[in-house]
Parts: C-alpha cells; structure tokens; sequence
C-alpha cells in the first residue's frame, strides 16, 4: 500500500505491506521490517530491530494525531493523482483564530503600510491584531465591529504586492 | 458546615471545588453552558443547573440568572473559582444581599484590592513597598503620556481592574505609548467594563514571587510561603514552582511578614495571595492581590500539606484557623504546568476542537487538576486552559526531572497543546540552574517552533502500521492499483509547492 | 547511577517501580509470564522480555531465568518488588555472583531474618523485645505439641519462612493444635519450600505497628516513623494507616529507636520494616524483619515525602543518605486501601475474570498505584491484589471522609472486589475512633454480606433503562410479544425455587 | 419491554417502555417516569423527579455489573418462559475456586463427620479447605493430589443426607 501523509507543509511517501503482524515499511528509500502490535485501540507497540516504538493514534475528522516520545503529530493523509498540488497559500489577512471582531481599523480605500493594524479580534479573552502584510491599498473589507469571524477567513483585501 | 454550594464556575478549578465539598460532606450544585452540558464539573456534581447561551455574560457571568438559581436550590453558599466572577465585587455583594454566603472575602475588599490604583495607595500607607509609577485618575492621553515619560521606558501599561496579562501592554519607547494605551483600555473595557488604565516602572531581571496567605473571620492571618511564577508567556503563567530557586530564608521571612501586612491592611479574609515583583537585586514591590484562590495554589497544597480548598470552606463557614504559622513547614519543591489548548509555535494561539484521547500521567506525587476528557469538544468561548499537571519530589532536580518525564507521558490528540513546549522550557539549562525572569520565554523561546526537524521516522512508520491495520481491504487494492509510473510514487519527504 | 534495572514483579509494583526509574533516567526491563503479555508493567517498560509459562516457578520465581535475561539484555541492576523472589537469599546472591546489583540488603541479612527463629534470637541478644513462644529446631510433633502447651492459648502457629499470613494458624485450644501445625506446615512447604513452623504467644488486644527503615551502605540508618496495619483479614493487611491511632510521642521515639538498634544488629542495608506486635497496654514486641519495600511504602511516602523507592536504587548505587533523622516529619495523616479481587461476603475468596471496566478516583492527595486497566484479564495464577488506593489529608478524621469519597468513585467492573467492605470498614464507629485491633475485621465483620437487602430500586431502574438502550429493535418486540398471562409476568421482587 | 433480572438467587420483574429520552419504568406496583442520558459508553445520569441517580453498567459475558452510589451489583438478565425455573443448587462439595488440590482427606468407602475436611485447595497461594456438608460414606472422590479442578467442579460424592 503506498500512503502519503502531509505534515507542516511535507508529504511523506511511504509503502507498506503487511503478513500478519509483520510489516515492511519503505521510506526514503530504507526498507524497515517491524512487528507491531495493537494494545488498545490506537495505541501501538512497534518493534524495529532491537528499538521499540510506542505511540498512540488518534483520529479526528481531517486528521491523523500521533503520539510518540512525548510529542505530537498532527498529520493528513492526502491522496496524489499525478497532479501537483498547490499547497494552502498562508495569507496574513486570514483570521487566526474564531473570535469577534472588536475593532476595525481601516475602510475602503485606505492606504496601509506594511504591519499597520488593519483588524482587532477578540478570542478567549485575549485580543488578536491583523497587520497589513505589505504597503497597499484597501479594496474591500469583510467584517465590521462585533462581527463573528471564523478561523481562516479573509479579514479584508489589499491592492499591493508582497515585499 | 454548609449543607449544600453552588460552584460559579465550570472546568478544572469547578471540579476540584466540588470534590473538596463531597469530601466534606457538603452537596454540590454545578452551573453549565449549552456547550458544557457533558462537562465533567456537570458530570460529578450532585446536581447541575444549565444557564444556556454559552456567551460568559449570559451563563458563568450572570449574576441574577446564577444567585436566582443558588437560591431556587436552596444553595447556602457560592464558590466562585477563579476568573468569572470570582472577583466582581458586585456579584459577592449580590450573595450577601441574598444571604448567601459568599465563599471569598468581603465585598468591600474585593472592590478595593480590584482598584489596583487604591489597592497600591493602601499599601503604601501601610508601608508594604510598591512599584514606582503613575495611578492618577486622570485618563486622557496628554496626562498619561506625560506620566509615562516621567516613569521612563521601559514601563508597563496595566488595565486598573485587569488581571492575568488582559489589558496589559510593555512599552519600550515613546512611539509606542499612545497605541499601547489605547489598546490596553479597549482590552480593558471589554474584559472588565472599565478602561482605565496606569503606568509603572519596568524592573531589571524581575521575578513575579506571589505569597499565599489564609485569614479567618476571626482576624487570624497566616502566609502559607511563596510561589516563583516568573515563566510566563504573553503574561500569563504557565509555570509554577515554590519554593523559588532566588529565595533566602531572610527573604522569606521578610516577604511573608509584608504579606500578612498587606492582607490585615484591608481586613482580608479566606484564602488569597499576595503578588510581589522582586528584581535583580531581590528588592520585591507589591503587585497586586489576587481576591481569590488562585489557579496555581495546587503547589502550595504540595509542600505545606494544606487544602486550601477546604480552607476556604472552613473559613466561610466560620471556623477559626488551626494552624499557626510556626507549625507550618514548606517541604519538598512542587511544580505545576498549565496544559493549554494553544500552539506555541504560532504566537500561543488558541486551539479548538474535539479531545480525541486524553490519558493523563501518574504516579507517586503527580496531581492532574483536569476539567476535560475524551470526546470532550474544546471551543472557542472560554479560556483556553485544558489541565493543571502538579507534581512534587524531595528537591527541584529531582522535581524537574519528574516533571519531563509526566510531560513525555502526557497523551492529548485533537487539538494542538503546549505540552512539547512545557517540557522544551523545562528542559532549558538556565531554567535548570534556576535563572528565570518574566521574560524567559521571550528571551528564549521567541521563535520556537516544534518539530523543526519534521516528521520524524517513528511517527512515519508508526503511520504506515496503523493505516495497513486499519485500512479496509478494498482500499488497499484500489492504493495498490494506483499508477506505478506516478511522479508522486517515490519514497520519501518533500515540500509542498507555496 | 544505573544505566538499566530489570523490575523482577508484575503488577502495580513493577509499575512503580518502573516509573521510579524512568523519572530518574534508568532504562527499565520489564519480564512478564503469557498471561500478562498486554500488562501495564509492560506496556510502560522500556524493554520486556517474555518468561514463558505462567505458573510462578517457571516465570517469576525461575531464578536462572530471569539471571539469564538481565545478563543478555545487559541490566546492571534488579529490583524484586515485594513478593516472588524479594525475600529469596538464593536470589539476591545469584545477582551478586553474575556482577548484577541486587537493590535490597544483602543475601546474608535477607537469609537470616527470612529464617523467623533465628532472626528472634538476633534481636533478644540486641535486647529487643520479642513475644514469649517456641523457637526451637525440634520440629517433630510431640515436641512442638508439649512446647505449644507451655507457651498456652491461645497460641500462633507461624512458618519460620513465612511472610503475609501465608503458614500461619491461630490456635484456641489443645484440640485444635496438631491439625493447625499441619496445615501451617504444609502450606509453608508449598509457599517457601521449607515446613519449619515456630510458635508464640497471642495478645490480648494486638495492633499490627511497624517502622520504616531506611540504611544506606555507610552505615546511617534512620527511620521513616510508623504505619498502622492492625486491619487484616485471613492475616493480610487490607488497611494502613499513619500515623497510628494509638501512638504517643514517646512510644513513638522509642519505637523508632529499637527499629533502628534491630536494623544495625544485622547489619541492614536498603529499605527494610520492622514489624512489631503492640498489646493494649502499649508494650511492644518485635515480630519479624520484613526485608524489601513494603506493599503499604506509600502512606510513609505521602506524610514524610520521602521517595522511598528511589531511595532504594539511590542505596544500591552507593549513595549516602542525605537525610537525616532529625530533619524528618511526620505530617498529616494518610490511609491506604488495597483493592482485592475477591468476595468479602464469602469468606474473601479470590474471583477471577475479564476487567470490563476501571476508573480510578482521582484529586488532590489520592494516589493510585494500580497494575491493571480495563479489558485486562484477572488470571488465578498470582495474588489477586489489584491496585492500591492511598489518600491523604490534615488530619484522620478528614482522611478517613476522604477515603469513603475514594472508594465511592472508584469502580471496577468484571470482578468482585472489596471495595464496599472497605467502605463499611472506615464507616465503622469504632474504627473511626481509632479503636482497632487485629481482630477487628473478625470481631465486626464476621458474617458480612454486600447488599443484603438486594438490589436497590436505583441499580433497577438503572438498569432498565440500560436495557431498553441497548436492546435491538427486534428484540423489544419479542419481550412484548411474550405471554401476557405468563405467571412470571408479575412486577417485582421473588426469590428463587433453591 | 418486559425484563427480568437475577441478582443473588432472587429475580426482579421490570417493564420499560422509551419514548425518546423519556423512559416508564415499572417495578413493584410503581411506575416512574425518568429522563436519562447516556453521557459516556455504559455511564448514564437519570433523573427521577428531583432525584439524579448516576451510574456505571458493563457487560461481562454472562453478566450485567452496575455501579451505583459506590456499590457493584452483579446480575444477570434472564429469560422466563413460564416454566418456573430451579435454581442452581450451592453444593458445599464443590471447588469454590480454581486451583490446585494439594491434599486428599478422604479415600471411597470412608465414613466422614460433618465438617471434616475432606480436601485442601491452593489458589492463588492461599488454602482453602473443602468440608464435609453432612455425615455420610464417601462414594466417589473425583480428584488426587496436585489435579488441577475448576471452580464449581464436585469434589467428592458423598452419601448420606443434609443435616
């Protein structure tokens, strides 16, 4: 079976075949030949050689959590068709965080310089500030004072270019 | 004692109240949200009252929806945690109207303590030492801005009914002073419905070392010894310890005496701390008074072998103190870890979603104040503290130690935590040696970011077992079937196109 | 310090143990028989090696084995636990002979106080009182019967090898003796390979009062004060406490003092216990050395905060003890319960099965050393202690409520289990105020039976609607179709044709 | 739904009938109308008029285990046909563990007292002694030394009667 997961903006590719509890694992161009078992639900005892790997796995609805030596993984598992992917471009304008807008600092048609604040939002009793980005110019903004902002969404958009 | 409480407050601090009354004999009332219908403060309470809309000032900040409620069950007193309306002085008011006891101190004493402007002027005229700094009523911007060019830079912009880092702002030039301040009295005004605001001198190498002190009804004050917070990020605590690596013997026994001045200067009653800043040269200035049992007390409780808790419950209920400060003995070094729903690596922003697994460590001397659990959903509306993890050994070495090694043991998937951050500061040589100020953090950890090194190849074989395990066998095929001249078919780690 | 220790025990032992070591650094080597492939101890071991077959002499009582394993797995040291080969001379000097470091005393000391009579003759010739009996190597019956004569009834029949109740005989009267001797000898030879017996002078109102030792291989040796574990039932400890109940203050400093003449005598390294027999007059009388952690180390562990077990490894690794004698505390109270599988209300008779469910009571001052988890299975192959639950507060009134809370929330499902015993046993009133004997459990609890008055009206309609949860579709409509004049259709409680 | 539940040789006789989260229950002449919940796999919180009962059931094999108000109930869900049923007779000759014999008191043709012991079993390192439940000749001795024997299996048969 050949698996992609996505972390932090990689993919890894790997193979795996299993034979009972016996599973070989290709990554990077090692072949790793492991025994593993499954305790608990999620929760995995995987023999490498003489190493042992413990971890627990959980799985929420777009993601995979592992649980390994203390830290944690979040990590998709994407399928590739042939197509590159573009990845999710990071945009400073998007709202960090599901909160209510407090403060809007700018309207259409403003000029902005690069890290003026354009937007407070008020999230869990702590204040998020949007900046600008880049030096630009207001084209439109999508939320006024007291409006709900959901994590992700565009707080307003600039004519300009990224330094 | 009182027959039955109702505990104004929800997650872990909720919980921990509510085991203290049942230990005690005393029945518990729960208050939740719609969204906290399943919480565990819901689940261990003997009785539970939903207060609806999740929004706080419809539910946990509702003063008339929460007394009606105490009063309908026949509540004889009110526990009001930390946060909320622990220290609203309208609300203790509001109990006290109502006859019902108000499991804190007196309303006046919360009103004056939450001034911090009046709180500071009465501790100078008791002669407890303060912060220079400018506490005027005057709140334009021309008067403040004056003040603050008096008081120099660096100096620190605090919201006057603020508390916990909110409506709190550093400011290290001129250029930045009017912005700070306009922010801090927005945050302020939000947070507390007051937006003014006071300035203060900013110390060199400054620790925040906190004294906890319980009086009675009776005028008998103790301090139950120190706590070194100084490990904070955007403000806020995360780490606790005690005792602290700076303090001498003489500088406890100085900083208690000026504590249990402090608190008999207002007439303190219950459980409350005193929070000192001492700098470079172990000058300490009074802070403020936290009205309340505070969040990291459980470190307290480890070394003395006081429940506070129970305590605060004695002490509402009249009781006279037992202990006397003499026979107190801080023993052993005891931390506690804030486990947050935040990702450090990205400026602690809050993380939300639902708790796939929670499994928490254990042990001889680990102590896990939690308020959530499997399944539970984390979301947006309250703080984002998910746990407190406590755990205590005979000296801080080994204390340290036992802390990275819960931490390493400490399962929470679902949403993002600060646990690898917690263990990465504890790990720290400096932290090791003891050499921590309020600036830690940002001193060290500005731009850290976990896993800088990606993937690691545990997790990814770890992955691949788990998928050949749990992947139906149609899918496998289909996985198997997928073209063998692929781009994407070698093996192996690669960026993402951006 | 130690690289790598291998944990010789299973369950909640190994498990701290285990965690002992990792918090301090040390690799741990887990062993396990089949059965117990999927336990804690294993699954939080950072190496496990697999003995095999499950009966104790082939796993962990097969001392070549077990030699062998640590030797290839490279341990430079084992720990024994309590139980198994803890208390074996045979063992500890097998670890001596392969170059591995036996953390306990030496083979010599453990040898010599395992062997009860001669461990007597030691402490008389130290001047430590013991309890008049019959010591002697004369083990043939006539003489045992005419020495048992002597000493009078009623009279105890002990194993010379034994430990935990296991060989031991309460004798009334004459008539009973030979068959007692027989039966204690018997199950010595099958327990501890050895059929000596001895026999001693019962006393009236006995407590169970034992002191804590600790020895380093300098020759300091301090003790850790009392625990009170009078509460047995079939000679098993079910209930510790400290401090006791009956101590004073100077019973207490000459109690400690003759614990630390008796360790010196023999020369004692490590950890160890002196057990005492205390009558109602407060006279006391060395009973035996018990040469290993003690299953009760936690309450010592709670009021001095003394880490006992890492104390051991710090001991075996040649540390010096840095505590002192006069820089302990006493603090506090704390209670122990050990959770059994096993039926109170037929005569404490083990009961084996699938753990359906476990969840632990937990808060501030509970501690849980456990070695199960849900789904594991409860095997009649070892002891049927399943976990071990220790609180601690102020004072004993408070820690007793404490104690009832704990065992209130603490459920295991799947096995019968102790736990409402143990609940009825801290409500008593007399064990409330302290008056507590060994005889207690058989005084009061003699013919006690759980839930004699049946199944609460709660459990059924808790019940019922379970049932109508969970019961298919299908299956409802089957149980209305049933019979409507079926005469078993009637609603309510009957009890069955016996 | 009608439902019978056997808990120490005693049997209770229920009805249930759901609508939603509202369930009727009848026991005994009374019946109480009660919300419940399930809040955790096995763990419901009902309410009874003002009463809340919390508690924990599991499903063993054969077996139902309540834990209610710190109590554990074992009990078993059984079918009645309208034969009434006898139940399983306690026979003071069978092993009350599973264990190793390690002691024969007694050999066929031997007259015992009531209470004489007639075997010795070591479980779990304990003793526990199997005694004569009346006076009587012993017929059949159903194990030697070192067998092992399961829990409930008959010992020895002995004739004579129950005092």
């Amino acid at each position: 079976m050949f698996i992609n997961y996505e972390h932090e903006n990689h993919v890894y590719n790997v193979t795996v075949e299993r034979r009972d509890n016996q599973f070989f694992v290709t990554y990077d161009n090692n072949e790793y030949t492991v025994n593993a078992t499954e305790l608990k639900p999620g929760q995995l005892k995987i023999e490498v050689g003489d190493r042992v790997i413990k971890c627990v796995i959980s799985e929420g609805e777009e993601n995979k959590f592992v649980f390994i030596d203390g830290n944690i993984f979040k990590v998709k598992r994407i399928e590739l068709t042939g197509q590159k992917r573009t990845g999710k471009k990071e945009s400073r304008l998007s709202s960090p965080i599901s909160g209510t807008v407090v403060s809007v600092k700018i309207k259409e048609g403003d000029t902005v310089k690069k890290d003026d604040v354009i937007m407070v939002i008020e999230a869990m009793k702590m204040e998020y500030l949007i900046r600008a980005p880049y030096n630009g110019a207001v084209k439109k903004v999508n939320f006024k004072e007291k409006d709900q902002i959901e994590i992700g969404q565009i707080t307003a958009e600039l004519e300009g270019k990224e330094a | 004692m009182f027959k039955k409480v109702l505990i104004a407050n929800r997650g872990e601090i909720a919980v921990r109240i509510i085991k203290a009354c049942q230990e005690m004999g005393i029945k518990t009332v729960a208050v939740y949200s719609e969204v906290d219908s399943r919480a565990p403060h819901v689940q261990i309470a003997d009785e539970s009252i939903n207060l609806g809309d999740p929004t706080p000032s419809e539910s946990y900040l509702n003063i008339p929806k929460i007394i009606e409620n105490a009063q309908s069950v026949g509540a004889e007193g009110i526990h009001p945690g930390y946060g909320f309306l622990a220290e609203n002085p309208d609300f203790a008011k509001a109990c006290q109207d109502k006859g019902i006891k108000f499991i804190g101190p007196k309303a006046e004493v919360i009103r004056l303590m939450g001034d911090k402007i009046e709180a500071k002027k009465t501790m100078e005229n008791a002669s407890v030492p303060v912060i220079p700094g400018y506490h005027g009523l005057k709140q334009d911007m021309a008067t403040l801005a004056k003040e603050g060019e008096k008081v120099g830079f660096p100096l620190l912009v605090k919201a006057t009914a603020g508390g916990g880092g909110k409506g709190m702002r550093i400011v290290n030039s001129e250029d930045e002073l009017e912005q700070s301040i306009e922010s801090a009295k927005r945050e302020s005004k939000s947070a507390f419905g007051n937006d003014s605001v006071f300035l203060e001198k900013y110390l060199d190498k400054p620790r925040h070392i906190e004294f906890q002190i319980l009086a009675d009804e009776h005028g008998n004050v103790i301090h139950l010894f120190e706590r070194e917070c100084s490990i904070q990020r955007r403000h806020q605590k995360i780490i606790e310890e005690t005792p602290s690596p700076a303090m001498t013997k003489e500088l406890r026994e100085e900083m208690g005496k000026t504590a249990v001045v402090a608190a008999k200067a207002v007439g303190y009653t219950n459980a409350g701390t005193i929070e000192f800043m001492v700098d470079g040269n172990l000058n300490f200035y009074f802070m403020e008074m936290n009205t309340r049992l505070q969040v990291e007390h459980p470190i307290t409780e480890a070394t003395t072998g006081i429940d506070l808790a129970k305590w605060q419950l004695k002490i509402a209920n009249d009781m006279e103190l037992t202990i006397k400060q003499k026979d107190l003995i801080q023993r052993g070094h005891a931390i506690e870890c804030r486990i947050y729903a935040e990702d450090p690596s990205n400026g602690f922003l809050p993380s939300i979603g639902v708790l796939k697994k929670v499994e928490l460590p254990n042990g001889p001397n680990i102590r896990n104040d939690t308020g959530v659990e499997t399944n539970l959903e984390i979301t947006p509306y309250y703080d984002p503290m998910l746990a407190k993890l406590v755990v205590s050994a005979e000296n801080r070495e080994e204390n340290i130690n036992k802390m990275i090694w819960a931490l390493s043991h400490y399962v929470v998937l679902g949403v993002t935590t600060n646990i690898s951050f917690l263990k990465k500061v504890l790990e720290h040589k400096e932290f090791k040696k003891g050499n921590i100020t309020t600036h830690f953090i940002d001193n060290y950890f500005e731009d850290w970011i976990i896993a800088d090194k990606g993937l690691p190849l545990d997790a990814i074989i770890a992955l691949a077992v788990y998928d050949s395990i749990h992947t139906r066998r149609q899918e496998v095929v289909r996985f198997k079937e997928a073209d063998p001249h692929s781009p994407w078919k070698r093996v192996g780690r690669w960026r993402m196109g951006v």
